[in-house]
């Protein structure tokens, strides 16, 4: 036979096997999310390029400035920073820290998707007009859909926190939605990125 | 191809040490079934699927058929091939029963001259594709020092084709008209959905978007009546989107041309 | 992350109360109760706008799913997570659906196994579905001017024929082999993540229903690969349709995520890479491209909706848009696709050769090389269906070259089939029989496929009845075709019996003959220029189209009495031993039926699956030879709990 | 011989299943009733004396008149032909088609259609007087025949139908007074050929071709000439 058998006790699974199960997951999921940015990335510049029959830019002319755009990614960002410090606080075991770093960063999420709103609310442009509209609204509207993601994740954690069931030694959820918040930061800088390109 | 396959460790003892490999089983009757299947594929490859393509009307379409029976010869010896082990697998291999047979045969993990060859030879096949379509693709010169061609603007609407002679005072019609010999630039666009210009026997095919011109162009060189379909589906009444073309002399072109009605702007 | 795995703080807390016993009734109570809900709301709020009826069935649709969500009980785990109170190691069982008989088969269970044997039967609905739709086709075909359908009706029953086809293909093998055997065969006691394995069957199962509804919202006018800007022409049938594409591409990646992590990080102690059985490498590599791809398909799904429901113009050229945009996104998916398809059943083909020539498998390196390349190179073929859109003659040259390349890996993929036949003792049992039909089937695929990758002769092909043929001589000839000897190979692990070989014999061949039949007429009419997806056709085809329809009822037959075969030995077949065939992989080594946690004892692997004739080894025993004593009641536990020692 | 008994019943099953859904479909969408082309007495045309057949068709801006019944069936907003849309004239005869037209309209998305095309000597009556084209600005539906190309002859006819005016009188159905617009062409041999609007009056849908554009029974369906 090509196997043998040993005694293997049918006991508990390790932490470390299960902690790097969730991490290839978490990894896995965020390409995934990432192929999507990635395909709405890619519709944003390839309208830009084409520019069929001059509609890009709305007739009237009026588009978004990026600074807006920078400025909400520049929140996802201070967000990911103070969940990370959290995060490294529970790694040497500072619960306080953790509950800390997390729910300022539950907060400046939701802030996050306030301004990310009041942005979507208040478009210069119709949305029924030019490409450039449309590629637009559905690059601001997913960092909004990401933002609510990241919230649920983040009460999850903030709550779980609260409750006190992370240790240093058994903290393995916060270090997964840790990835993924980062990745939530560095799609929001890509989407600042990609939506300050807005003339043809 | 088959002979590399006899490098096969032969751990197993064959026929006697006089009979040189290629002549004992499995290599021999492989062998004759590989002949046999490329005797039987060769004609099948040569004249059936050209002849179901029919009859050319431009030299680009011959271009296309001689491409789909070079290809359909190129790939006789590898289905032969395949085909022979398969078919001599289920006939010569075969063990029957309800219980599993016992494990004797060779237990070959490998071989590294096949696989090399059978790499090289598929990449060659494959080198051999790239430069035999390279070769078809490539602008005719001919066409292209001919002069100025006939534009043929192509407008494609649910579910009707519609021409434009923008050359000849903006005729305009519903089916094709093209005088023979006579180079031809079809310009096409569409109204509505995708559409795709296809004229079957000449080999044109392209389609044809909203919001976007795309060119094709051929010179047919057969008079008669051939046809044109959508190849996109496009809707309700996309099986009927189709319509003829006829090529004539340049002299009945310009009659009829002249016939047609203009277009309104 | 919101998963089992390590319920942190179980320790000293009362065991809780019972998971609600909900189930697949609740599901579809709850759905329609919500989807009412929502239905009165937006029809109340919304009916009245520009895009009125789109938003109306949209949010019906969306309601459905998250009400049949909810009431099957999906969302349990998550919001307890939210909440902190997490599923005790007794509720834990309960949801794997321990001492739960039939019932557990229609209800939120995670156990891999009953997922899998849910993903078998929902698969093979799918196909009774699909392939009533193809009867339909071919009988409108099979005269010229024939009016049996509408070309409206007609055009709906060709994309519903290619989308349920479609799905059920992608789901036949990474779905219930890659579930139920998959998780087995490398040692493991179940799925790395089980609640999210429930979740991705049942999301489809929550699909299934919004697919169906498109007959009665006007169908979808586009086929299949739902064209754009046609596609904002359909009717809110085409609403229907967006929303299934998303949720079932939302399931696929979960199930791609679980899959993946499973293999990679669940393998038995000493199963190296080169020890992993080569369906492994199959399925991980289809289910991890499809992690990839999909996303693709529902940005494409995704900005279509939106242009329906709120006016966007993505796709408009009038506005700025494309609709070379969409063929863009959607062929990125759309030619990986046909490998997540393809590459899961050619695995379980390479995976039972061997069984049955009692040889190893020719070349594991050459197989493993040749998925990836395959993988490798899928990525970037899309533009060959692009050729004659006019979106980019100087990129045909490029694009024709990696087309053509992908030919290298398959062909290997061949070799080794072939190499593990050479001078083997091919046992003729029921599942090696999936092994020649494809040899002989995906040869005419692949060549024809050149044809295809070919610029100037794709000219001529493209949109004609040859393209149908081709896909399906690799899609059915080649995948399905492996699906069903994976089947008939695995069928006595799955069921605990026998698959009746006579009727099962039977019936695959006549449909081997039967799609021979079929396909070889759609290659004749194709040549001779009969576009694809036409309600009619010019008298010119009539031949080919009748033989064509005749050999569908041919498949037809066939697979009627497969599906007898199935069914009858499901329940009446002869007892299955726990290795019937003398299969050296760990899924033959555990008991029939398959205990609830397959491994008393985790196995150690110590040399490779496919040592059949070597080092002398004896003739494999079919009972395993390791006994599974019972599981200890409570022992399971301990895995759960893993962060609590 | 169970086995048998069994796969005879899978596959009875099966033909059930198939002939019930294709029965069902094929009902679903079967226009209800066919119009006959009158043939009264024989015209002189350019291809010699044909029987002579004539076909009268509406055009209304709703469904509530016409083969939908009056409460409109189940899309009373869309535009639609009647009284029905299954027509059949007689072969190779001279067919003159009738057709008052009650819809608004507006501008072609493309010229072609604005020439009459395919009638005998190339013109339509528009109340009473003979042109060859319509403004394509101005156009209300089109009423074009197209075809597979076949063993069958070749069809092919499109006239423009004028819109009426915004400001035109109402009649007492509650419609606009009608333009009547008046053609004729001759047919080949039997055949089947389909026939449908060319303007763009498929409300609210991209390029306005969806909804009544795109069903049988409103603004398209078939031509039988036998």
């Amino acid at each position: 036979m090509s196997t043998a058998t040993v005694t293997l006790t049918h006991g508990p699974e390790e932490l470390g096997e299960v902690r790097g199960r969730q991490r290839l997951a978490v990894l896995l999921l965020i390409a995934a999310d990432a192929a999507f940015v990635l395909s709405l990335v890619f519709t944003y510049f390839y309208l830009r390029a084409l520019d069929t029959e001059g509609g890009w830019i709305p007739q009237d002319g009026r588009t978004v400035g990026p600074t807006a755009g920078w400025v909400i990614a520049g929140v996802a960002v201070l967000s990911a920073v103070a969940y990370r410090w959290g995060e490294l606080g529970i790694r040497g075991g500072r619960r306080g820290r953790l509950l800390a770093g997390s729910s300022a960063a539950l907060l400046l999420v939701l802030a996050d998707a306030a301004l990310q709103t009041i942005q979507l609310g208040n478009l210069p442009m119709p949305t029924t007009d030019g490409a450039y509209a449309s590629s637009f609204i559905v690059l601001a509207g997913y960092h909004l859909v990401h933002l609510v993601m990241t919230a649920v994740f983040g009460i999850g954690i903030c709550n779980r926190a609260r409750l006190g069931r992370f240790s240093a030694a058994n903290h393995s959820h916060v270090e997964m939605v840790g990835l993924w918040w980062i990745w939530v930061a560095v799609s929001a800088l890509l989407t600042a990125f990609t939506t300050s390109f807005v003339g043809t | 191809m088959t002979d590399t396959l006899t490098t096969a460790p032969a751990d197993a003892p064959g026929g006697p040490p006089t009979v040189p490999a290629w002549k004992r089983a499995p290599i021999a009757p492989i062998l004759g079934i590989f002949v046999v299947l490329c005797a039987l594929l060769t004609p099948f490859a040569l004249f059936v699927p050209a002849h179901l393509m029919g009859d050319a009307a431009s030299a680009h379409m011959r271009g296309i058929e001689s491409t789909v029976t070079a290809f359909s010869l190129a790939s006789v010896p590898v289905a032969a091939l395949v085909w022979a082990v398969t078919i001599y697998s289920i006939i010569g291999w075969r063990h029957r029963g309800s219980e599993p047979p016992a494990e004797e045969a060779p237990p070959l993990r490998g071989n590294t001259v096949v696989q090399v060859v059978w790499l090289v030879l598929s990449s060659v096949l494959c080198l051999f594709l790239l430069i035999w379509g390279l070769a078809v693709l490539r602008p005719t010169p001919s066409a292209a020092s001919a002069g100025q061609p006939l534009m043929v603007e192509v407008t494609g609407q649910q579910w009707t084709w519609s021409f434009g002679y923008p050359d000849n005072g903006n005729a305009t019609a519903d089916r094709l008209v093209l005088p023979v010999n006579q180079p031809v630039q079809f310009r096409v666009t569409s109204k509505d959905v995708i559409h795709s210009f296809w004229i079957v026997q000449m080999g044109v095919k392209v389609d044809a978007n909203p919001g976007e011109t795309t060119l094709a162009s051929v010179t047919p060189d057969r008079i008669g009546t051939f046809d044109i379909r959508c190849a996109e589906l496009c809707g309700l009444y996309h099986a009927y989107m189709q319509t003829t073309v006829q090529v004539v002399s340049a002299d009945q072109f310009a009659s009829w041309v002249q016939a047609q009605p203009r277009a309104t702007s | 992350m919101v998963d089992t795995a390590v319920a942190e703080t179980a320790i000293g807390r009362e065991p809780r109360r019972r998971v609600p016993r909900l189930n697949v009734l609740t599901g579809v109570v709850c759905g329609l109760i919500l989807a009412g809900a929502g239905w009165g709301v937006s029809s109340w709020l919304l009916s009245a706008g520009d895009y009125g009826a789109d938003r109306v069935v949209s949010i019906t649709m969306v309601c459905w799913a998250v009400g049949f969500l909810v009431g099957v009980g999906a969302l349990a785990g998550p919001i307890r997570w939210l909440l902190g109170r997490d599923l005790s190691v007794a509720d834990e069982h309960v949801l794997a659906g321990k001492d739960q008989g039939v019932g557990r088969y229609f209800r939120f269970t995670t156990d891999h196994k009953v997922v899998g044997v849910q993903y078998l039967v929902l698969s093979m609905t799918l196909f009774g579905v699909g392939g009533l739709l193809a009867m339909l086709i071919r009988t409108q075909l099979i005269r010229p001017g024939a009016r049996f359908v509408s070309p409206q009706t007609y055009n709906t029953i060709v994309g519903m024929h290619g989308i349920i086809m479609i799905i059920g293909t992608i789901i036949m093998v990474s779905g219930p082999f890659g579930n139920f055997i998959l998780p087995i065969m490398i040692g493991a006691r179940d799925m790395a993540f089980p609640r999210l394995n429930a979740l991705s069957f049942w999301l489809i199962c929550a699909a299934v229903p919004v697919l169906l509804a498109t007959f009665f919202f006007g169908g979808i006018p586009t086929g299949w690969s739902v064209y754009a800007p046609l596609s904002d022409q359909a009717p809110a049938g085409m609403d229907c349709f967006l929303i299934t594409i998303i949720i079932f591409a939302i399931s696929s990646g979960i199930a791609g995520v679980n899959i993946t992590t499973t293999a990679v990080k669940m393998r038995a102690r000493g199963m190296t890479w080169t020890r992993t059985p080569i369906f492994v490498f199959g399925t991980v590599s289809s289910v991890a491209l499809g992690v990839i791809a999909f996303p693709m398909f529902m940005a494409a799904m995704v900005l279509e909706g939106l242009n329906r429901t709120t006016g966007t113009v993505f796709y408009d050229a009038a506005h700025g848009g494309s609709a070379w945009l969409y063929a863009h996104l959607f062929w990125l998916m759309g030619h990986p696709e046909v490998y997540v398809i393809l590459l899961p059943a050619f695995a379980a083909v390479l995976e039972l050769t061997p069984v049955f020539a009692r040889k190893p498998l020719f070349s594991f390196l050459g197989a493993v090389t040749g998925i990836a390349g395959i993988i490798g190179l899928s990525m970037f073929v899309w533009a060959h269906h692009m050729f004659i859109s006019g979106w980019a003659p100087a990129l045909d040259g490029p694009f024709m070259l990696t087309t053509e390349l992908i030919s290298i890996p398959t062909g290997l993929l061949i070799l080794v089939l072939l190499g593990t036949l050479w001078r083997g003792t091919v046992w003729m049992r029921l599942p090696v029989m999936a092994t020649f039909a494809m040899l002989w089937n995906f040869i005419i695929g692949g060549i024809t496929g050149i044809y295809l990758s070919d610029v100037p002769v794709d000219q001529a092909m493209h949109g004609s009845m040859f393209v149908t043929a081709h896909f399906h001589f690799t899609l059915m000839g080649g995948a399905l075709t492996g699906f069903a000897g994976a089947l008939a190979y695995w069928f006595p692990k799955m069921t605990g019996r026998m698959l009746d070989e006579r009727l099962g014999m039977i019936g695959f061949w006549i449909i081997q003959i039967g799609f021979n039949v079929t396909f070889l007429g759609m290659f004749a009419v194709g040549l001779a220029g009969q576009p694809r997806r036409v309600a009619d056709y010019p008298s010119l085809f009539a031949t080919g189209n009748l033989v064509s329809s005749i050999g569908a009822y041919i498949i037809g037959s066939g697979a009627l009495i497969y599906l007898y075969a199935v069914v009858h030995s499901w329940r009446h077949g002869r007892r299955a031993p726990g290795n019937p065939w003398g299969a050296k992989t760990l899924e033959w080594q555990v008991p029939t039926p398959v205990p609830l946690e397959n491994f008393t004892v985790l196995p150690v692997v110590t040399s490779d699956f496919y040592g059949y004739g070597e080092g002398g080894s004896a003739a494999p025993t079919p009972a395993p030879r390791r006994i599974a004593a019972p599981v200890p009641s409570g022992a399971a536990a301990t895995t759960q709990e893993g962060g609590t020692a | 011989m169970r086995a048998f008994v069994g796969v005879a019943g899978t596959l009875l099953g099966g033909a059930v299943a198939v002939a019930l859904a294709g029965t069902v479909l094929a009902h679903a969408t079967t226009a209800p009733h066919q119009l006959r082309a009158q043939v009264s007495g024989t015209a002189s045309t350019p291809q010699g004396e044909l029987p002579h057949a004539f076909l009268e068709l509406d055009t209304w801006p709703d469904s509530m008149a016409g083969e939908h019944g009056p409460s409109g069936g189940s899309h009373p907003d869309w535009v639609s032909y009647g009284p029905a849309s299954s027509l059949s004239v007689p072969a190779h005869s001279l067919v003159t088609v009738t057709i008052r037209q009650y819809d608004t309209g507006g501008e072609l998305n493309n010229d072609f259609f604005g020439t009459v095309r395919g009638t005998v000597d190339g013109t339509a009556t528009v109340d009473g007087r003979a042109v060859t084209q319509v403004d394509p600005t101005e156009v209300g539906h089109t009423f074009t025949i197209h075809a597979i190309p076949s063993s069958q002859d070749p069809l092919f006819v499109s006239v423009p139908l004028p819109a009426v005016a915004d400001d035109a009188p109402v009649l007492d159905n509650g419609y606009p007074a009608p333009h009547v617009i008046t053609f004729s062409f001759i047919t080949g041999g039997p055949g089947s050929y389909v026939w449908q609007c060319e303007y763009p009056c498929g409300d609210g849908t991209y390029a306005n071709f969806g909804g009544p554009m795109s069903a049988q029974g409103y603004m398209e369906g078939t031509l039988t000439v036998g």
